[in-house]
């Protein structure tokens, strides 16, 4: 009825235009985004609605694209990795490792055990700010103001131990082709076991304050079903998929790194809803801890990068590598491909939360915009990752 | 692999060394059975993780990555999209989400898939929509044989010569053409 | 039945509301955990890294190692490095009889271009902090910063040259006021 | 009559002078508890702690352009804010701050309160509506069922308690309760006292009932294309309103300005700012209930409570009546 009490108006752009085309008889198309508070960043969600109920839902991304891919063909391999800072900044060292990963197989170059566990430690304390920066703005997206003030407070705590062998906060660019570019030192490792306690203590709080909150479990329990097969139809992986049952974690099936040695579960939920998800989160932090300590007591002396590791003037030999690991969000996995030449032939990135999101549009349909936005945010969205 | 892929008509599958390149199987299928392997792919448990296009000599190959969700693997189906008329049927049907794959592929390669229900630009601007960014110049090109991992044949079409290595000879004899041309 | 169970259930749930109140009272009680920054010093600036500089060498900490050999600016991978060689300085007369004798002798002429770096651009604005620059340097030349108040009105703000940025902190700095003359007439 | 309309007058003065300053005050101390509640300071560079960062915000707000939408309905766009903001100045009217102490000594007080606070949905309705907004439409439109609804638990809860006073004046209700904490009607009626605080955050649109407004859904809601003033105007009728459902409760519940030692309007601030505090705890504390959630709560929880309350209470009435019996 508004959209066409106006009809001089410009009737949106060409991702409305298109939407609108199916539209239904009286019904309201609304843009969620770009700029919109639950949508964490530039994701834009064009929704028909029917009243407050969601008939039709389409994703539209593409507003921080920056075409990681296309410059990884102008660059050396090891030139590359600071852009894996930068296109995931919740869990950025999960894509460090995929992309030294992938590079490593294809030159066939081995890391020192110790650079294997400081890739642990430092990833799985990664992953636990990932998870506090999700807890904290999915609580902000259904409406509670504080439990993101006290997330980032143990987040700060990570960050500033990360920055002690990274030098930054958000975007490390720590880990290089043949292990890492600096070791931990003293302090960085007496910070992280005192940081094991203070975050078990933590937990329990979180518990009290939100996660028992009968207005909270309202708004998750039975909210946004992914049922296994719509993981497999959309390649949803990582939390969403473990949140519907499936026990995919890399760590467990593929045992790269040092995990197989690790003591740890990778938790499923058989849930299936917007809870199992938020519970699959929180027991990993957990997880995560108890890895990192393990870590800590079993982690060998020795160097952190290989001797000869390749300079950025290396070049890859021909081949093609496909290296996945298990992020934050999910999957996250870089197919190279080598021709010989001074920079990679092709370099794929496959985003977890690029698949993740794509299940939204169908498992949106029908459920009020509130739900919607519980959803959306119980699918950990970070959108440079999305936008590549 | 064997059993599942079989009866379909292949050109080319060979097994691989999964610690090695990270992929157990790769199969290079004709355009018009790509939309069958995948029914069959979604039917023993495996999921889509990427679209990809490489642009080489002999077209764009398009590598559709599957892997199953609780063990480790993966399997790399390819088809080759001629340069003149790069176009391939759709999976997004059997795969709902590869939908958004394929457009992303059409979006950096130029490469289109009959039958995507929604086969607008994702990730770049509706305004770009005829800018693939991934072409790459002729001499750029590199060819299959070169850059993709053979692995162990297990069946080679007749007259499919794209992923026969070179004779020794002729291989040694230009190494320095091809790191050229690369 | 069930549904008097169920509105049972849902009024001893309601105890969850006041459990989430008593943390969030205790909390109000407990103190800040805010640094009141400018007033207060923040705690974990010193790990931190900013901006690339040049390490001076052994003898005089204000002369650069770097011995102009662009690695640094080959290696980066946001090409935001240039360093400027310096000219080989025009020789005395008496040097040029030195060196012409010297020829005569059929010894190779010894180069006597100083090695550290006329210039060395450094764009922050394109850095990403990678530290690429720095393992690739054969001399140990750069190393970060741990300057965390960098600030600018523009763009060109950041595009400075390391080698002036040295010399203003030799200049600031107090302690050996003799190498100050020094190193400047040499420049 | 000339006397009665001086009253007025001058109860009209103080309470848009109060309302400024209690809008102020409430800024602040909101900021201020949040703040805290969150482990960080709040406002503290402007005076000190920050106490006058509200009246900076308020400078701000009025120095800001006004603008209003293309295609807005110039009209109701602008009389949207006003009207917020002008019933909640009548609310402050019948309010017993302390023996005598009222402007307007009507029999019908709570009447005139329960009747003028219905027409602040009417702004939000009107701003939604006006501003060619579609978040604002659909903020308009939650403002509508969620004040509707909420109205009506909260008017039988407030009867019971008049019901048991035989009164609708604020005032006699008050000298109808004690001075100590067990004469006051808290004690009998404790099921109307907490309808009536769960009704007033609805009405108000407070967290965690603050669906006209959520941000994380509907960016702001109703009030989504309005800037300075027009902005500061709902934000200070939201908190005027506050306060008045405050004194309300105060008044009908908590004993109004009875209290030992302190002299009554004293009590009178003191028990309202203590209510007033429980609402910003929620705020910060608690996530946003769903639409529909807000809804069930109401119809099949509040509603059917207060009804059996109501009931209750004048089956007691009638039978202290009969037996002669205060209880």
């Amino acid at each position: 009825m508004l959209q066409n009490a106006y009809p001089d108006q410009i009737a949106g752009d060409f991702y409305t235009e298109n939407f609108a085309k199916k539209a239904a008889e009286g019904s309201l198309i609304l843009n969620l985004g770009p700029q919109h508070p639950s949508t964490h960043g530039v994701l834009r969600v064009v929704v028909e609605l029917d009243g407050e109920y969601i008939l039709r839902a389409e994703p539209v991304l593409g507003y921080l694209h920056r075409m990681h891919e296309k410059m990884a063909e102008v660059k050396t391999a090891a030139q590359f990795i600071p852009n894996m800072g930068r296109v995931d900044y919740g869990q950025a060292l999960g894509w460090n490792w995929a992309f030294v990963g992938a590079v490593e197989k294809l030159g066939g170059i081995e890391v020192p055990e110790r650079a294997e566990y400081v890739r642990v430690i430092t990833s799985e304390l990664n992953r636990i700010a990932s998870h506090l920066l999700w807890w904290g703005a999915y609580l902000l997206d259904l409406g509670a103001f504080t439990p993101i003030m006290y997330a980032f407070d143990d987040r700060e705590k990570i960050l500033d131990i990360l920055q002690i062998p990274t030098g930054s906060r958000l975007t490390y660019s720590y880990f290089r082709i043949g292990g890492v570019a600096s070791d931990l030192n003293e302090d960085c490792v007496r910070r992280i076991r005192e940081f094991i306690p203070w975050m078990r203590s933590r937990l329990p709080m979180y518990k009290d304050l939100v996660s028992d909150n009968i207005i909270l479990r309202k708004r998750i329990e039975g909210i946004g079903v992914i049922e296994p097969d719509v993981c497999q139809r959309y390649g949803a992986t990582g939390p969403v998929a473990r949140g519907s049952g499936i026990a995919c974690d890399l760590r467990k099936t593929e045992d790269y790194s040092v995990f197989r040695k690790l003591d740890f579960i990778a938790p499923t939920s058989e849930l299936k809803d917007a809870r199992g998800r938020y519970d699959v989160r929180m027991i990993e932090m957990e997880q995560s801890l108890n890895i990192i300590e393990q870590c800590l007591d079993m982690m060998p002396e020795g160097e952190v990068l290989v001797k000869g590791a390749p300079k950025p003037s290396w070049k890859a030999p021909k081949g093609e590598s496909y290296f996945a690991v298990e992020g934050a969000r999910g999957k996250i996995g870089v197919h190279l491909v080598s021709d010989g030449g001074k920079n990679l032939y092709r370099c794929k990135l496959r985003a977890p939360g690029y698949c993740n999101l794509s299940l939204f549009a169908e498992v949106s349909q029908g459920t009020i915009l509130a739900d919607a936005v519980a959803i959306l945010g119980s699918l950990d969205l970070i959108i440079p990752e999305i936008d590549r | 692999m064997d059993a599942l892929l079989k009866g379909l008509p292949l050109t080319y599958l060979a097994a691989c060394d999964y610690r090695k390149t990270g992929k157990n199987w790769q199969a290079i299928l004709p355009a018009s059975s790509l939309v069958a392997a995948a029914q069959r792919l979604f039917k023993a448990g495996y999921f889509l993780e990427d679209i990809g296009a490489l642009d080489c000599v002999e077209g764009y190959v398009v590598t559709y990555h599957f892997a199953p969700f609780e063990t480790a693997g993966r399997v790399a189906i390819r088809a080759i999209a001629p340069h003149a008329k790069p176009v391939l049927p759709s999976i997004a049907h059997v795969f709902h989400g590869a939908e958004w794959h394929e457009r992303e592929t059409r979006d950096f390669h130029g490469v289109v898939f009959e039958g995507n229900p929604n086969l607008v630009p994702l990730l770049m601007d509706p305004d770009m929509a005829d800018c693939f960014p991934l072409r790459k110049d002729e001499k750029a090109r590199a060819r299959m044989r070169d850059i993709l991992e053979i692995g162990e044949v297990r069946f080679c079409a007749p007259g499919f010569d794209l992923m026969t290595p070179e004779a020794p000879a002729e291989a040694a004899a230009k190494p320095a053409g091809d790191a050229a041309t690369a | 039945m069930n549904a008097i169970k169920e509105a049972l259930k849902n009024v001893s749930d309601l105890w969850s509301l006041m459990v989430g109140l008593k943390v969030t009272g205790r909390y109000f009680r407990e103190p800040q955990r805010t640094v009141r920054y400018p007033w207060k010093a923040l705690s974990n600036t010193d790990t931190y890294k900013g901006h690339l500089e040049l390490v001076g060498g052994m003898k005089d900490p204000f002369k650069p190692r770097c011995i102009s050999c662009g690695m640094c600016a080959l290696a980066c991978p946001s090409n935001c490095l240039t360093v400027v060689k310096r000219k080989a300085p025009k020789p005395t007369p008496e040097e040029e009889k030195a060196l012409a004798e010297a020829k005569e002798r059929g010894e190779k002429p010894k180069d006597k271009t100083p090695k550290d770096p006329e210039k060395f651009i450094y764009d922050f604005s394109l850095c990403s902090l990678c530290g690429t620059c720095m393992e690739n340097c054969p001399a140990g030349a750069l190393q970060f910063s741990g300057n965390i108040y960098m600030a600018g009105y523009s763009r060109n703000d950041f595009l400075f040259d390391l080698v002036v940025k040295m010399r203003e902190s030799e200049a600031a700095s107090p302690a050996e006021p003799a190498a100050a003359p020094a190193a400047t007439s040499e420049a | 009559m000339p006397a009665e309309f001086i009253r007025i007058l001058i109860g009209l003065v103080a309470v848009a002078v109060s309302v400024g300053l209690i809008g102020l005050v409430m800024v602040w101390v909101e900021r201020k508890v949040a703040g805290h509640i969150q482990r960080r300071p709040g406002p503290y560079e402007v005076g000190p702690n920050g106490v006058l960062q509200p009246l900076a915000d308020a400078l701000k707000l009025v120095g800001k352009q006004l603008f209003m939408p293309d295609g807005a309905d110039p009209i109701l766009y602008w009389l949207a804010p006003v009207l917020s903001f002008i019933p909640v100045l009548l609310l402050f009217l019948p309010l017993p701050v302390g023996d005598g102490l009222m402007a307007l000594d009507i029999n019908l007080g709570l009447l005139l309160i329960l009747a003028f606070a219905g027409l602040t949905v009417l702004s939000l309705l009107l701003g939604g509506w006006a501003s060619n907004n579609k978040y604002g439409l659909l903020g308009a439109a939650r403002a509508v069922a969620q004040s509707v609804a909420y109205e009506i638990p909260l008017l039988l809860s407030v009867l019971a308690v008049s019901f048991v006073a035989g009164s609708l004046n604020l005032a006699e209700v008050v000298k109808g309760q004690g001075t100590w904490p067990w004469n006051w009607n808290i004690m009998t009626q404790p099921l109307a006292f907490l309808i009536y605080i769960v009704s007033a955050l609805g009405e108000t649109n407070r967290a965690p009932f603050d669906l006209p407004e959520a941000e994380s859904e509907l960016t702001a809601g109703f009030h989504t294309e309005y800037s300075g003033m027009g902005f500061g105007l709902f934000f200070l009728a939201e908190y005027a309103n506050m306060v008045v459902v405050c004194s309300v409760a105060t008044a009908l519940f908590l004993g109004g300005w009875q209290g030992p030692v302190l002299p009554g309007p004293v009590w009178f601030v003191l028990k309202v700012s203590l209510l007033m505090l429980l609402m910003v705890f929620f705020r910060w504390t608690y996530p946003r209930v769903r639409f529909d959630q807000l809804l069930t709560i109401n119809w099949k929880w509040l509603m059917p409570l207060a009804v059996l309350n109501l009931l209750a209470t004048s089956f007691f009435v009638k039978l202290a009546q009969f037996t002669e019996v205060r209880w």
